[in-house]
């Protein structure tokens, strides 16, 4: 009971501290600075969550920005059905507004989590780049169906009824109550029993199957829950930008995705929110080389690979970097 | 029935295309075990060249007075961007994936997405994003049979592609190098007790590739009349599949898998709906990793445990 | 019964006849020795039993049940552990994580439980720990359990895996020459250490060896293949003489030459 | 060009900081045959790797013909005149008979050289001679092993390395084989063999090295060394003498 | 150790990274914030454009026509005593970029006035930032209605859907007397998909007939498929509402399988680019544009001239349609009288026959513009007047 007790009372603290840090946030800095604040955030969802398949399963998906589609084209036609009824139930405050955009996003990851169990059950059967390419081939024709899709707008994209477009509902505190809830979730599973396993899958998939690891089941586990937060940071985007469109998921943002995990450290999640945040803040900065930002934004991910494959953190997390390092580890040197 | 007998030399002509990129994969992939996603740029710059040694050459000259550009000229053109192309390969080995050759096998796939994003943008600072047309290295003449039409161009591609391609299977059946190749991609340690010099063998094998990829290029802005530095993208991920559905590492496959994946992408913009014409690519890789990973022609390997 | 039969196995690679009928029963509580030339099939016939290849012909029974057709993980769930020839521990993990993976049917919290650490996943977890923490007591790496497995000398990677198949709780243990690479010190050792596990544990044990000394101080029946086929079985005094296993290890006579006395 | 054809001194080869072979100290005199012999796992096909540099040697020395090949690439240590069979034959089996043994060839094209070297093989091993344009793949395990040596022996190495050519091959081969092995040897070829089975190691063998666990325990006359009872224990352990 | 050193070297690579970006950007002569003393001599104009991506040459062109109409402005003294300033921002074509995009020149760049995007789509994700932000922002090509119902501070100097649709439509059953009609649509374009729409339902309104309904996607290359199809269903025209880009290879590819009809389209079509691709085949196409170059306005003719003075090509419809949203917006801040961004709003809402390189243009209440359009027929390389229509 006194665990409980704590824990409730961490969870509010929690809270209350991400909610000051908004209300900081908004008195503080520009809507410009808060956009990318919120982007930030997103990306660490987005990031955390592929690291966990990309990073600790070392099943590689550079399709993921299919995932996130189908999570921000879910949450936000669930967000648009479900609001007149939460209006009508709990009248037009932010209670209604904050349960239906919740039940949104948990809507959206549910059809995200989904769509990765769909996609994962047959191809996870495959290894490594072979697996990759079939991710970004459904990741295209998850964004080729959306952009046929007339009901969800088709090339201009999905905005509801109104003609504002999605209600705005991404807040500071949202977003960053759904990324501190979506990295203690994750960082518990990587810490786990089932965590040591997909790491024993990443390690040697031969080795844990002949220690009992049921290692498609955990494996199609890890896509769909990958796949799933992929689907809340979609349904905070569509939310963000008030409107989804297909073209917002293209293969470029797998890379993004991919960028993110790499230059923290595949394997670690304090690296993966490093690099959410980079990759939010270096194409800010970036923004006015214009036609160069790209050619740069690209020569950096070869770069990264040649000088650093591992990232800046390698499979550590950040709270290990400060750790008395054992002599001799193999963390490094192993692949 | 003229319909479907036009789509068919349409979805032919594509796919020759695409077979002729889809060798440079195969091979690469072959001996590297890598998807040298940068293959699709070097085919978009193969055609570049093509396109900016035509004009080199004085094309706008012949095309203003309606006379055809000579042929020798247009071989010079053909030999200037294979040159280039493999030149271009060459480097993109050398600079980008040499140096994490011994990384885990997901680092250099990273990288060549890295160099692929790259030459994307640059081509688009270099050779401006607006599509440019193709000029007239062929004139075109059509040939009509019973309402199916024929050009000399479409002609022109199946001749180049099979020579191409036929050149392609002498070189590796008959030379040192090309039997390189094959021992390369069998056996690499066995091949360097052979005292072949490996790194040497891997730099002819994207040089050849880069080559053929650049023909494609010349071939497909004729075909396709125009060009972008987006071209290779769409085209390239076709011109993989192509290479996985006939097997990769086996030549005679990424011919077999260019044309079919030509035939079905062709077949679907017109029978079904032009919006899956690209997804039906995606369709066919999917369907072929699950049901027939090693692919049509492809031998199946053994894990060793 | 027997704990482990094989009846007519024959696994073929391509044109390579890798196993050819072979048959031979395991007794519970027994160590068996599997011995033979390189490449004469001793792996394959582990593989073949542990699942990772699906033999062509013949039955696989474990106490009575056939084990065809099943995946390694449910093989492995049902029973036979194993070590491999180049050993295979997951190098990145913490010595105690290697052994904690194998623990599945220790912990039955669900993936809900560990994400909310709920009390049934830590008590789960604490069992774990303790279960592996007691293994890695008996191999003598206990002080290790926090370095990074892949950072270990030679002989306690071969040592740690072993410690980690036992956490499966297994009847019966394939150990894939858990003696390479070691000196006479460390193999007499582990001889120990095999009859512990036999004695104190209860395990049968079947062993691929090529250390001699280790094979025919430890196992009671030896089972001989060369070239995917049986040549021999029996006890080791048998074994020591038996004409076709000197052929096949020490090699044939050239039929000319009589030099040898 | 005179002094011994392979000199190892001091060799230290380790995978990923486990040594694998931890001091081996060895030479071959021109013209030899010389045996490494040793159970599974002792070190042998390791020291064949590091002296064609497959893999690289953390210390020690390999003089290959005279010279010292450290940090050279495998294929120029091919080029000085030394040939390594590999464990496991290592044929292209994509390839067809005629073609590996052009790949032999691949640093001597000289078109007389091949063809007298392919008569030679035809001559050494008639089987392939009959198989010729058969694909590498199809072949027998044995016919493999005769492949590999025939292809070896296709640049006018100076020096062959043989690593276990008896493997898993029915004895009648291995005989076979190992008849092959003394002609090459009698053409004035130096060979250094790797081999479990010690019996027919030390028969055709002048000298032979035990190695036990990446290091020489035991060295001298294969005449001497056959009636060893150490040699036996090496490889039975104690259990002979027990 | 040497692990440690190494992450931190790989940090410090970054930083230097990050640092050059930053160095760049303040160097740079189009961006990097401006000052108070800044905005005391200039009024910053903001443009956020797909500079990179695949639609990069939307942009990059509507981008030439806003500078040229700046420069021009500044040439005359510009504004209110106060010399212009463009800010361009790219968006690489990503709504989420857009929206950032425009969010920095507010508050970054501190823009008076916003101009952007090409994609319908894109406008609509930049024009909620500049309407909740209160920033007036003129689309020069978005043609989506949905755009301007965004709110009332956000403008178009473009047709709408709607409207050209029924120009066609008209002009395709009247004018030419034609009853069976073929559409090959962009479905990666909301302009493509939205024209389209509104010139099948305009035209089924006439009765006539839509025989056949093809797609094809932006940077598409291979359109043979489409054109094969559409070869046996009889129709007398294919309208093809796409950008010049693709028109001219569906134009050729049509010609080199025999298909000899006329191709009908929308101001997409209007680049030099379009002749040069399409050749001879595109001869005998008619598309609706917003001015005849052969009947132009003296305006019109200096735009042109001026335009390929500077930049050593024709301007495209994209960037004349640029230049001309960049001129109504000078125009209003002019009639404003200062720089502020509710005060050029009103201004530009109270647009009234502002003599515009493409025409008269007159606000609407929804923030659309009345402009009349016209049809030009294609021949010899040239697109010619062939009548107006008033749907």
């Amino acid at each position: 009971m006194k665990r409980t007790l704590l824990r409730a009372a961490i969870f509010v603290a929690v809270l209350l501290v991400i909610y000051g840090l908004g209300v900081a946030c908004e008195a503080g800095f520009t809507e410009y600075v808060q956009r990318i604040v919120l982007l930030a955030g997103i990306n660490v969802i987005l990031a955390v969550g592929l690291n966990l398949i990309n990073g600790t399963t070392g099943q590689f998906s550079i399709g993921h920005a299919g995932f996130m589609a189908v999570g921000a084209y879910g949450a936000a036609y669930v967000g648009v059905q479900l609001a007149p009824v939460a209006h009508r139930a709990l009248g037009t405050g932010a209670v209604s507004n904050a349960f239906s955009f919740n039940l949104a996003l948990l809507a959206g990851a549910l059809f995200a989590g989904l769509s990765g169990l769909i996609v994962g059950l047959p191809s996870l059967r495959l290894r490594g780049d072979y697996l990759a390419v079939v991710t970004l081939g459904f990741g295209e024709i998850i964004r080729i169906l959306f952009n046929n899709a007339t009901f969800l707008g088709a090339a201009t994209g999905y905005f509801g009824d109104d003609p504002s477009g999605l209600p705005a509902y991404t807040t500071f505190f949202w977003v960053y109550a759904w990324v501190a809830l979506i990295v203690v979730l994750i960082h518990n599973l990587t810490f786990s029993q089932t965590g040591r396993s997909l790491t024993a899958i990443r390690e040697d998939e031969i080795a844990a199957e002949a220690m009992a690891t049921p290692t498609t089941r955990l494996k199609v586990t890890a896509f769909a829950i990958s796949a799933a937060t992929a689907g809340i940071a979609g349904g905070l985007f569509a939310h963000m930008q008030a409107g989804v469109r297909p073209e917002d998921f293209r293969f470029e943002k797998s890379i993004d995705m991919i960028v993110m995990i790499i230059v923290g450290g595949l394997g670690s999640i304090s690296g993966a929110i490093l690099g959410g945040i980079f990759v939010a803040v270096s194409l800010e900065l970036m923004r006015d080389l214009q036609q160069y930002r790209l050619v740069l934004y690209a020569l950096l991910l070869i770069v990264i690979m040649i000088v650093r494959p591992q990232g800046l953190l390698g499979r550590r997390e950040l709270y290990q970097l400060f750790r008395k390092r054992k002599a001799g580890s193999g963390l490094e040197s192993s692949r | 029935m003229t319909q479907l007998l036009q789509q068919i030399i349409n979805g032919l002509s594509l796919g020759s295309i695409y077979a002729l990129i889809a060798l440079g994969y195969t091979m690469v992939y072959g001996i590297l075990k890598l998807i040298n996603f940068a293959h699709g740029e070097v085919f978009m710059v193969g055609a570049y060249t093509g396109y900016y040694s035509a004009g080199a050459l004085g094309i706008s000259a012949y095309e203003a007075q309606h006379r055809d550009f000579p042929v020798y000229l247009g071989l010079i053109v053909l030999v200037t961007a294979m040159a280039t192309a493999a030149l271009l390969g060459v480097l993109i080995e050398l600079l980008a994936y040499r140096p994490v050759r011994n990384a885990p096998r997901l680092t250099p796939l990273i990288t060549a997405i890295g160099v692929s994003l790259f030459l994307q943008n640059a081509g688009m600072l270099l050779f401006s994003p607006n599509p440019q047309r193709y000029p007239a290295i062929l004139s075109e003449v059509r040939f009509e049979f019973f309402g199916v039409i024929v050009t000399n161009i479409k002609l022109t591609i199946f001749v180049v592609a099979l020579c191409l391609m036929l050149g392609l299977h002498l070189f590796v059946q008959k030379t040192w190098t090309g039997r390189a190749m094959r021992a390369l991609s069998f056996n690499i340690d066995a091949a360097k007790l052979m005292g072949i010099d490996t790194d040497n063998v891997i730099r002819s094998t994207f040089a050849v590739g880069s080559a053929l990829a650049a023909a494609g290029g010349i071939l497909f802005g004729l075909d396709q009349i125009t060009i972008n530095p987006l071209m290779g993208v769409l085209t390239g991920l076709k011109a993989f599949v192509a290479a996985v559905l006939g097997g990769i590492g086996s030549i005679p496959g990424a011919v077999v898998g260019g044309l079919l994946i030509g035939l079905a992408e062709q077949l679907t913009a017109g029978y079904l709906s032009a919006e899956y014409r690209d997804a039906i690519t995606f369709v066919i890789l999917i369907l072929i990793l699950l049901l027939k990973p090693e692919g049509l022609l492809g031998v199946v390997r053994v894990e060793k445990v | 019964m027997s704990l482990l039969e094989l009846r007519g196995v024959d696994k073929i690679f391509g044109g390579l006849h890798a196993v050819r009928g072979v048959s031979f029963a395991v007794e519970k509580g027994s160590i068996f020795g599997l011995i033979g030339p390189n490449g004469a099939g001793k792996t394959t016939l582990f593989n073949v039993i542990t699942g990772v290849y699906r033999p062509e012909h013949g039955e696989i029974l474990l106490a009575g049940k056939d084990l065809a057709g099943l995946r390694p993980a449910r093989i492995a769930a049902r029973g036979v552990a194993r070590t491999f020839q180049n050993i295979r521990i997951f190098r990145s993990m913490t010595v105690a994580e290697n052994v904690m993976v194998a623990g599945h049917h220790l912990h039955s919290a669900s993936i809900a439980d560990a994400m909310l650490r709920t009390r049934r996943y830590e008590q789960d977890e604490r069992a774990l720990g303790k279960r592996a923490h007691e293994l890695l007591e008996i191999f003598g790496l206990s002080h290790l359990a926090q370095e990074v497995a892949g950072s270990l000398p030679y002989g306690s990677q071969r040592r740690l895996e072993i410690a980690r198949a036992l956490m499966l709780s297994p009847e019966l243990l394939l150990l894939d020459e858990p003696a390479a690479g070691m000196n006479s010190q460390e193999a007499r050792t582990l001889n120990e250490q095999i009859r512990f596990l036999r004695d104190k544990l209860g395990l049968t044990v079947i062993l691929v060896e090529h250390n001699m000394a280790v094979i025919m101080k430890v196992c009671e029946t030896i089972h001989v293949v060369d070239h995917g086929e049986t040549i021999a079985q029996g006890n080791p005094a048998e074994i020591k003489v038996n004409p076709a296993v000197l052929a096949a290890y020490l090699g044939q006579e050239e039929p000319n030459n009589q030099a040898r006395s | 060009m005179s002094g011994p054809a392979l000199e190892l001194s001091s060799l230290r080869v380790s995978y990923g900081g486990i040594a694998a072979v931890k001091d081996v100290s060895l030479s071959v005199q021109r013209g030899e045959i010389v045996s490494l012999i040793g159970a599974n796992g002792a070190g042998k096909s390791s020291v064949l790797k590091a002296i064609v540099q497959l893999v690289p040697h953390a210390a020690g020395s390999v003089r290959v013909l005279g010279k010292d090949v450290r940090g050279l690439a495998s294929h120029r240590v091919v080029e000085l005149g030394v040939a390594l069979v590999p464990e496991g034959r290592a044929i292209f089996g994509n390839l067809s008979v005629r073609e590996n043994l052009l790949l032999g060839a691949f640093l001597n094209r000289d078109a007389a050289a091949i063809e007298r070297n392919r008569a030679r093989s035809v001559q050494l091993f008639p089987r392939l001679g009959e198989r010729m344009d058969q694909n590498a793949g199809t072949l027998s395990g044995g016919e493999q092993q005769m492949l590999a040596i025939a292809r070896a022996l296709m640049a006018d190495p100076k020096l062959i390395l043989l690593d276990e050519p008896s493997l898993g091959l029915a004895p009648n081969l291995v005989t076979q084989i190992f008849e092959s092995i003394v002609e090459i040897a009698q053409s004035g070829i130096t060979i250094l063999l790797v081999e479990q089975n010690t019996r027919l190691a030390l028969q055709v063998a002048q000298r032979a090295y035990v190695l036990v666990t990446g290091e020489v325990a035991l060295s001298g006359e294969s005449a001497e060394l056959r009636d060893d009872p150490r040699i036996r224990e090496a490889y039975l352990g104690e259990a002979i003498e027990a | 150790m040497r692990s440690l050193r190494r992450t931190f070297i790989s940090g410090i690579c970054l930083a230097a990274f990050g640092a050059v970006g930053c160095k760049k950007s303040a160097t740079s002569t189009s961006a990097g914030g401006s000052t108070a003393a800044d905005r005391a001599t200039e009024i910053i104009i903001g443009h956020y454009a797909s500079m990179t991506g695949s639609t990069a040459h939307f942009g990059q062109d509507t981008d030439r026509g806003i500078r040229l109409a700046l420069v021009e402005a500044n040439a005359k003294g510009g504004v209110l005593g106060k010399k212009l300033r463009l800010v361009t921002l790219d968006d690489r074509g990503d709504s989420a970029e857009a929206a950032n995009a425009v969010n920095r020149l507010i508050d970054v760049e501190k823009v008076s006035a916003v101009l952007g995007e090409v994609a319908s789509s894109l406008s609509l994700a930049g024009g909620r930032v500049a309407q909740r932000r209160k920033i007036p922002m003129i689309s020069p090509t978005s043609t989506n209605p949905k755009v301007t119902e965004v709110g009332d501070y956000v403008f178009r100097v473009c047709f709408i859907d709607p409207f050209q649709g029924k120009v066609m439509a008209t002009f395709a059953h009247d004018y030419l007397k034609l009853t069976k009609i073929a559409i090959l649509r962009d479905v990666k374009n909301d302009y493509s998909i939205g024209l389209a729409d509104a010139f099948k339902a305009s035209f089924l309104q006439m009765s006539g007939n839509v025989v056949a309904e093809q797609a094809y996607s932006q940077n598409d290359t291979d359109f043979s498929a489409q054109v094969t199809a559409i070869r046996g269903t009889g129709a007398q025209a294919i309208f093809v509402p796409g950008y010049y880009s693709e028109v001219g290879s569906i134009a050729r590819t049509a010609a080199r399988l025999g298909l000899k009809i006329p191709l009908l389209g929308g101001d997409g079509w209007d680049s030099p680019d379009l002749f040069t691709i399409g050749g001879d085949a595109i001869n005998g196409s008619y598309f609706s544009d917003h001015f005849a170059p052969d009947v132009a306005t003296d305006k019109a003719k200096r735009f042109v001239a001026s335009f390929t003075t500077e930049y050593g090509q024709a301007p495209t419809g994209l960037g004349a349609l640029g230049y001309e949203a960049a001129e109504v917006l000078v125009d209003a801040i002019a009639r404003a009288g200062k720089v502020e961004p509710t005060a050029i709003r009103d201004a530009i809402a109270h647009t009234k026959d502002f003599e515009g390189v493409t025409g008269k243009i007159t606000m609407d209440a929804h923030r659309n513009p009345l402009k009349s359009a016209v049809v030009l027929k294609i021949e010899g390389g040239k697109a010619k007047f062939e009548t107006s229509i008033a749907p």
